[in-house]
């Protein structure tokens, strides 16, 4: 026994960490000949910006084909050349349904391979850790790397499964997942399928998914994944009617079902909903985290306790694919959060500038880094609080608010003040009203936020049953 | 109907209809029947669509598909130890001979009888940019009656659907099994 | 070989969705009458409604018996008081299954003969 | 001889038991109080209800093998009295050892007389759920008295069945009753497995 | 007849997230309800017990590492006093301050996991057991600069412990006890206000004082329970009677409560290390004893605080220099004697929480 032991330094993470480049450092160390060239690329681009800004400015590109705020222009004329050209109707819409498709189908599918990067680098930068930072640059790689990975692997049935019903429920799951991206629209004239029915078409298809959820639980023959297709099948159809509810009230203050319409109302008055309907925004978010299995309302694949829910047997690509659901779904309900309540492409005009898309896609990603955030920080409720949350919660509440927003629309239509006054007064009267009604349910329901928790008492005394008895009675 | 696109569409979704519709009645298991349903519920979403019902053909989604369906699935998981055979019963001759019949009757009625139909211009016409708004008038106007009976009727199966499944307090259940068995 | 018809006249019309309609309701009253679970039965009743939305659906469209844009879209508002009695029904239905296999511990209906159960 | 900071001197505890319960205790030194093994259950009792001794927790339950007999060792505690007092049963019989479970008294008992079982063999009557603990239903022997040297001649360690346990008795576990409506069933009952080597 | 489904079995192990290694739970469920729960254990046994009978008391050291790995400093130091204790070795005074600074260490590293498991059990993806992992990393790198390992430490010797902190351990540990109380100020802020954490928490795994003492329960589930028993103060050993600390008591006997006395018992072992590093004396760090020490015939209960709760030694000697009979008194698994009557009845999240306050190590229970 030596009484020299190996030895490491102190903290060896933290040296490696201090020996790292920093930012200043690189840039003192660049060439004054690529500072040069980087200063002319600078230049150049800001010339690009002007010379965009003038074009807008001069309204020269409004409705053209190579407007590119707007890429329904340019799918619009080719439409209208193809019929100048004299081409079967039919071969029109099924080039213009496929360039639509072909768009939906790359952002997701582009997503799939982004969004898990992206998604793992922000809770890793929320939990001090690095993140995937190997494979390619900045580890962007890894979700590829990933996905090949779940291509060679083995898909296993288990032993018992219903072998139909358990190859069904991942394609049909991810038949919803995409189509739900149809009715959304990204600019004025780009939606894929402006519905007139767009809401309704909204909550249908995200009801399809509850079928598949049940199937893939109740087929894979596993304790496990029918208990979690039995809980994600309660909180589904619960959460549906907070939902459709929260969205009624944004069709009765538009007065249309139709997205493309309720973006346009938005950007016309220059007003989020979010601002008029703050509950019907809390509830539609809370509620559709609770849709798409995501934390805290993730207990369908409540890792902890069920594994993986309603997917545990699934593996190889079947199981990728459930995931990949979850992951473009979290941003499919971030897009939708973001036409319902956020403006959707408007952003106060700056949609004139800024192509539309881009806004969209920032709110978009606003949102799922708010979804990134709270499954970062927050544990996960239980069955019953959350079905409790659900029914004696969000669905009086918002039953309430679409009683005050059908008497609001009424008066909208019939009141000739700006608009922008009768807004804001409805924006104070249902924020107050939605606090009170808040503030009152919660009472009757006997509900109270817990100040001050319980906290250990702290004893220099030893003892045992007759301590502990002196210790919660003090004399 | 001149779209070549409603042409494949109809054949290709009443075909899918049809099927699954078989499917139920053949399949051995009950949720694969149930499976089936839900495919030939969509298969006819898709029919109302050709029909430029969008309306309808969402709702059709959103309640069959989408709700009816998973009330089904909740009776079956909710009858647990009932067989999920999807048996047939003794009077599945009779059955089969009364369906044909009403099919090859509702058929041969179809195809015999001179329609007073639209076709060309006269179908285009009747297409409706939005369905929407002339529903809700005619459900809050003309058969506002029969509106408001509806949802006194959907009311009134919420609360009797609660009431035939609401389970007794322990004590009670026991008091009327003992009841039941004297 | 028959010539292949031009596209148009292979239009559908009228009797095409009723005929396929009368099938679906053909089957569905199959699947009613000669189910033994009641659950299956249901989705005969179901299938049968079904139909009758396609044929409701089928006359809004076709029918001149209105004029072209007058009255048009009857038949949307009975599908969807169809719709509405559907859902009632099958909550009904499904909640008396329960409660028949409650009491029973079967939903075969051809084992559930007694009146009073 | 060594002693526990906090460990009374056993002379007392035994004078008290033995005014208490005449006859019990056979043997004491400074340290412990050796009480009769088919009373063991009696003097726990009794040394937990009497609020002289106090003796409310169950620290610690071991056994030892001396060849020819067993020693069942009862660290036992009063946290209001901060003391500790060392009870021994003496278990004479090396082939067959039985004793009174201490699992009426105190709680604490059921896991480590199950691993007293499972390890050294000594059978608990009164325990509700008398199992092998770490080892596996059917393992030959048990490992922690001093003449097991190894698996016998002839018999296997049972690795090819370890994970699917006792295939004779899947549903073992719901049939053994449940402790907190109270149907119990005997230790005796659960003495299936673990053939003497 | 209810609407109820049938009864199933479920096996939660011995691969599952949330039972903290190879431990497995048969779970009879009904719904979402816990109808009946078994424990099996055993697939990390290593009888221990019977090897410790073949080796030297000194020899014995590295199992106890291997039987609490969260915990080893404190394994450790309960085997080294009853080994003392029996062979009336006396340690030095340096090292007796040394071993009070690392157990404290330890145990704050242990309730780091303990908590940050509990919390990820409660679902939180994880982000609090990584806050936490912060802290215990810093103090695994205090361990390395002394003995050169982090988890199986091998530190306490019979008669003192086996190396001197190197200097530049002390800034070291200056520094992690300088931020320890803002980091813990930290977890509060996190945790205590969290409705949902509170939500889960609460009124959840109720065990009443007279249970927990009556089964066998100790460290923080009895503290948890409002029993102020805590071995360091009720039998001091080592010098714990030289500093100034007290006992956290829970008020309900939840999982709350379990939580809060491990992070106020954390707080605590910040105090203690203050005074400590204030008071070490200088000396040697170990007296010379010899390797294969004989103990006269006679045997010794002994036990320390672990994290866990009472870490204790029985050690039977008959004069040779290996044990006759070494039995460890295992908290983890002792702990566990009322599982089922808590688990039973509950649902499984709350099952699950109410494990992971238990705060079990595997290789404690299985040995």
């Amino acid at each position: 026994m030596s009484d020299q032991p190996l030895r490491r330094p102190a903290t060896p993470m933290l040296q490696q960490i201090a020996a790292r480049p920093t930012m200043r450092g690189t840039l003192l160390g660049v060439p004054l000949g690529v500072k040069v060239i980087g200063a002319l690329f600078g230049l150049a681009f800001l010339a690009l910006n002007a010379a965009i800004a003038y074009v807008v400015i001069d309204g020269r590109l409004d409705g053209k084909w190579y407007d590119f705020r707007d890429l329904g222009n340019a799918v619009e004329s080719l439409r209208g050349w193809t019929e100048d050209e004299g081409f079967h109707p039919g071969v029109i819409y099924g080039i213009s349904a496929l360039l639509g498709g072909l768009g939906i189908l790359s952002l997701v599918g582009v997503w799939l391979i982004i969004g898990p990067w992206v998604e793992r680098r922000v809770i890793a930068k929320f939990q001090i850790r690095v993140g995937p930072n190997r494979n390619g640059p900045f580890g962007l790689f890894q979700s590829i790397a990933d996905a090949l990975k779940l291509m060679q692997k083995e898909v296993i049935i288990p032993r018992g499964a219903d072998r139909f019903l358990y190859f069904v429920p991942p394609v049909m799951i991810f038949v919803p997942a995409l189509l739900g991206w149809g009715p959304i629209p990204w600019a004025e004239k780009m939606a894929y399928i402006d519905l007139d029915v767009g809401i309704l078409f909204t909550i249908a298809i995200s009801s399809l998914g509850v079928l598949a959820v049940f199937l893939a639980g109740w087929a894979s023959n596993n304790h496990y994944s029918l208990l979690g297709a039995m809980r994600t099948v309660a909180m589904m159809v619960s959460y549906e009617i907070p939902i459709s509810l929260s969205l009624l009230s944004v069709a009765m203050l538009t007065s249309s079902m139709r997205l493309s319409q309720i973006v346009a109302w938005q950007g016309h008055y220059h007003v989020w909903i979010i601002a008029i309907l703050p509950f019907a925004a809390f509830a539609f978010l809370f509620a559709s985290t609770a849709e798409i299995n995501r934390t805290p309302n993730d207990i369908g694949e409540a890792e902890s306790e069920i594994v993986a829910g309603f997917y545990t047997e699934y593996s190889g690509m079947k199981g990728g694919l459930f995931m990949a659901v979850e992951l473009g779904n979290a941003i499919l309900v971030g897009a939708l959060m973001s036409t319902f309540f956020l403006g959707g492409y408007t952003m106060f005009g700056l949609e004139e500038w800024i192509p539309g898309y881009i806004i969209l896609l920032t709110k978009i990603l606003a949102v799922y880094f708010l979804f990134v955030w709270l499954r970062a920080t927050l544990p996960r409720f239980r069955l019953d609080q959350l079905m409790g949350f659900a029914w004696k919660f969000l669905i009086p509440i918002s039953m309430v608010q679409v009683f005050v927003v059908a008497i609001e629309a009424s008066v909208f239509a019939r009141v000739t003040a700006p608009a922008l006054f009768t807004l804001g007064a409805f924006a104070i009267v249902n924020l107050s009203i939605t606090i009170l009604l808040v503030k009152l349910w919660a009472d009757r329901l006997g509900y109270a936020v817990i100040q001050h928790p319980t906290k250990p008492v702290l004893t220099q005394a030893v003892g045992g049953l007759r301590a502990a008895e002196r210790i919660r009675k003090p004399a | 109907m001149d779209s070549p696109g409603i042409i494949v569409a109809f054949w290709l979704l009443s075909g899918i209809t049809v099927l699954s519709a078989l499917l139920v009645f053949v399949a051995r298991n009950l949720l694969h029947a149930l499976a089936f349903l839900v495919l030939s519920f969509l298969g006819m979403a898709g029919l109302f669509m050709t029909l430029s019902a969008d309306f309808i053909a969402v709702a059709q989604i959103l309640i069959y598909a989408g709700s009816i369906s998973v009330l089904m699935v909740f009776a079956v998981m909710l009858t647990p130890l009932a067989s999920r055979n999807n048996g047939n019963s003794l009077y599945v001759i009779p059955a089969l001979m009364g369906g044909a019949g009403i099919a090859g009757l509702v058929g041969a009625v179809a195809m015999e009888t001179d329609w007073a139909e639209h076709s060309g211009e006269a179908l285009k016409a009747a297409d409706f940019p939005s369905t929407v708004p002339v529903i809700g008038d005619l459900l809050l106007g003309r058969y506002v009656l029969a509106f408001e009976i509806a949802s006194v009727l959907l009311f009134i199966a919420l609360l009797g659907a609660i009431l035939l499944v609401h389970e007794r307090p322990e004590d009670e259940r026991s008091a009327g099994q003992q009841g039941e068995a004297q | 070989m028959p010539p292949i018809p031009a596209i148009d006249e292979l239009s559908v019309t009228l009797a095409h969705y009723l005929i396929v309609s009368g099938v679906i309701f053909g089957i569905g009253v199959v699947i009613a009458l000669a189910k033994r679970n009641a659950v299956a039965v249901l989705m005969g009743v179901e299938l049968m409604l079904n139909a009758v939305n396609l044929t409701l659906l089928a006359f809004s469209r076709f029918s001149s018996a209105f004029p072209a844009g007058e009255e048009p879209l009857t038949g949307h508002a009975f599908v969807v008081f169809v719709l509405t009695v559907a859902a009632a029904e099958a909550a009904i239905a499904l909640a008396l299954a329960v409660l028949v296999y409650r009491r029973r511990e079967t939903v075969d209906l051809d084992r559930v003969n007694l009146l009073r159960w | 001889m060594a002693r526990g900071p906090r460990q009374l001197l056993a002379q007392p505890v035994a004078d008290a038991l033995q005014s208490a319960l005449p006859g019990i205790v056979t043997a004491v030194t400074d340290e412990w109080v050796e009480v009769a093994s088919d009373r063991v259950d009696e003097a726990l009792r009794w040394l937990h209800d009497a609020p002289a001794w106090d003796a409310a927790q169950l620290s610690n339950l071991t056994s030892v093998d001396r060849h020819t007999h067993f020693e069942v060792v009862y660290h036992l505690q009063s946290l209001d009295l901060n003391h500790q007092i060392v009870v021994k049963a003496r278990v004479a019989d090396h082939e067959n050892p039985v004793l009174p479970s201490a699992y009426p008294v105190y709680k604490g008992a059921l896991l480590q007389e199950r691993e007293v079982y499972d390890l050294m063999g000594i059978r608990f009557q009164g325990h509700p759920d008398l199992r092998r603990l770490l080892l596996w239903e059917g393992y030959p022997g048990f490992p922690l008295r001093k003449d097991f040297l190894g698996i016998g001649h002839g018999q296997t360690t049972g690795l090819q069945r370890f994970p699917f346990e006792d295939k004779a008795a899947p549903d073992r576990m719901i049939n053994a009753g449940n402790i907190i409506t109270g149907e119990r069933h005997s230790g005796d009952a659960a003495h299936t497995g673990g053939g003497h080597h | 007849m209810p609407a109820s489904t049938e009864p199933y079995v479920l096996n939660i192990g011995p691969q599952h997230p949330s039972t903290h290694g190879v431990f497995r739970l048969r779970v009879v469920m009904d719904g979402e309800v816990i109808r009946d729960l078994d424990m099996i254990v055993g697939y990390l046994h290593r009888s221990m017990e019977k090897l410790a009978e073949e080796r030297t008391y000194t020899q014995n050291i590295p199992f106890t590492d291997r039987a609490d790995y969260l915990a080893a400093m404190s394994s450790n130091l309960g085997l080294a006093l009853a080994a003392e204790r029996l062979t009336g070795v006396v340690p030095t005074e340096r090292s007796q301050y040394l071993r009070v600074i690392f157990a404290e260490l330890q145990r704050i590293a242990s309730h780091a996991m303990a908590n940050g498991t509990l919390i990820s059990d409660a679902g939180a993806w994880q982000t609090p057991l990584l806050y936490m992992f912060r802290e215990r990393e810093k103090i695994l790198d205090l361990f390395e600069m002394t003995c050169g390992a982090r988890l199986t430490t091998n530190y306490m010797r019979i008669g003192g412990v086996s190396f001197d902190p190197p200097p530049e351990f002390w800034p070291a540990l200056a520094e992690l006890v300088a931020e320890l109380p803002e980091r813990i100020d930290e977890y509060f802020e996190l945790l205590t206000d969290n409705e949902i954490f509170l939500g889960r928490t609460r009124n959840v795994g109720i065990i009443s004082p007279e249970d927990a003492i009556n089964g066998s329960l100790t460290g923080p589930a009895l503290r948890g329970s409002g029993v102020p028993w805590d071995l360091r103060k009720a039998e001091p050993y080592c010098v714990y009677d030289r500093f100034d600390f007290d006992i956290p008591v829970g008020t309900v006997g939840d999982v709350y409560d379990r939580f809060m006395v491990r992070m106020e018992e954390t707080k605590q072992s910040v105090r203690i290390l203050q005074q400590a590093m204030a008071e070490i004396p200088s000396g040697p760090h170990k007296n010379d004893v010899a390797l294969a020490l004989r103990p006269e015939p006679g045997e010794i209960y002994s036990r320390v605080e672990s994290p866990r709760g009472e870490i204790g030694f029985y050690l039977v000697s008959d004069g040779t220099p290996a044990p006759y009979r070494f039995h460890l008194r295992a908290p983890s698994m002792i702990n566990l004697s009322l599982l089922r009557e808590m688990g039973v009845g509950s649902s499984l999240p709350n099952a699950v929480v109410t494990l992971g306050s238990l705060d079990i190590v595997v290789g404690e229970i299985d040995r």
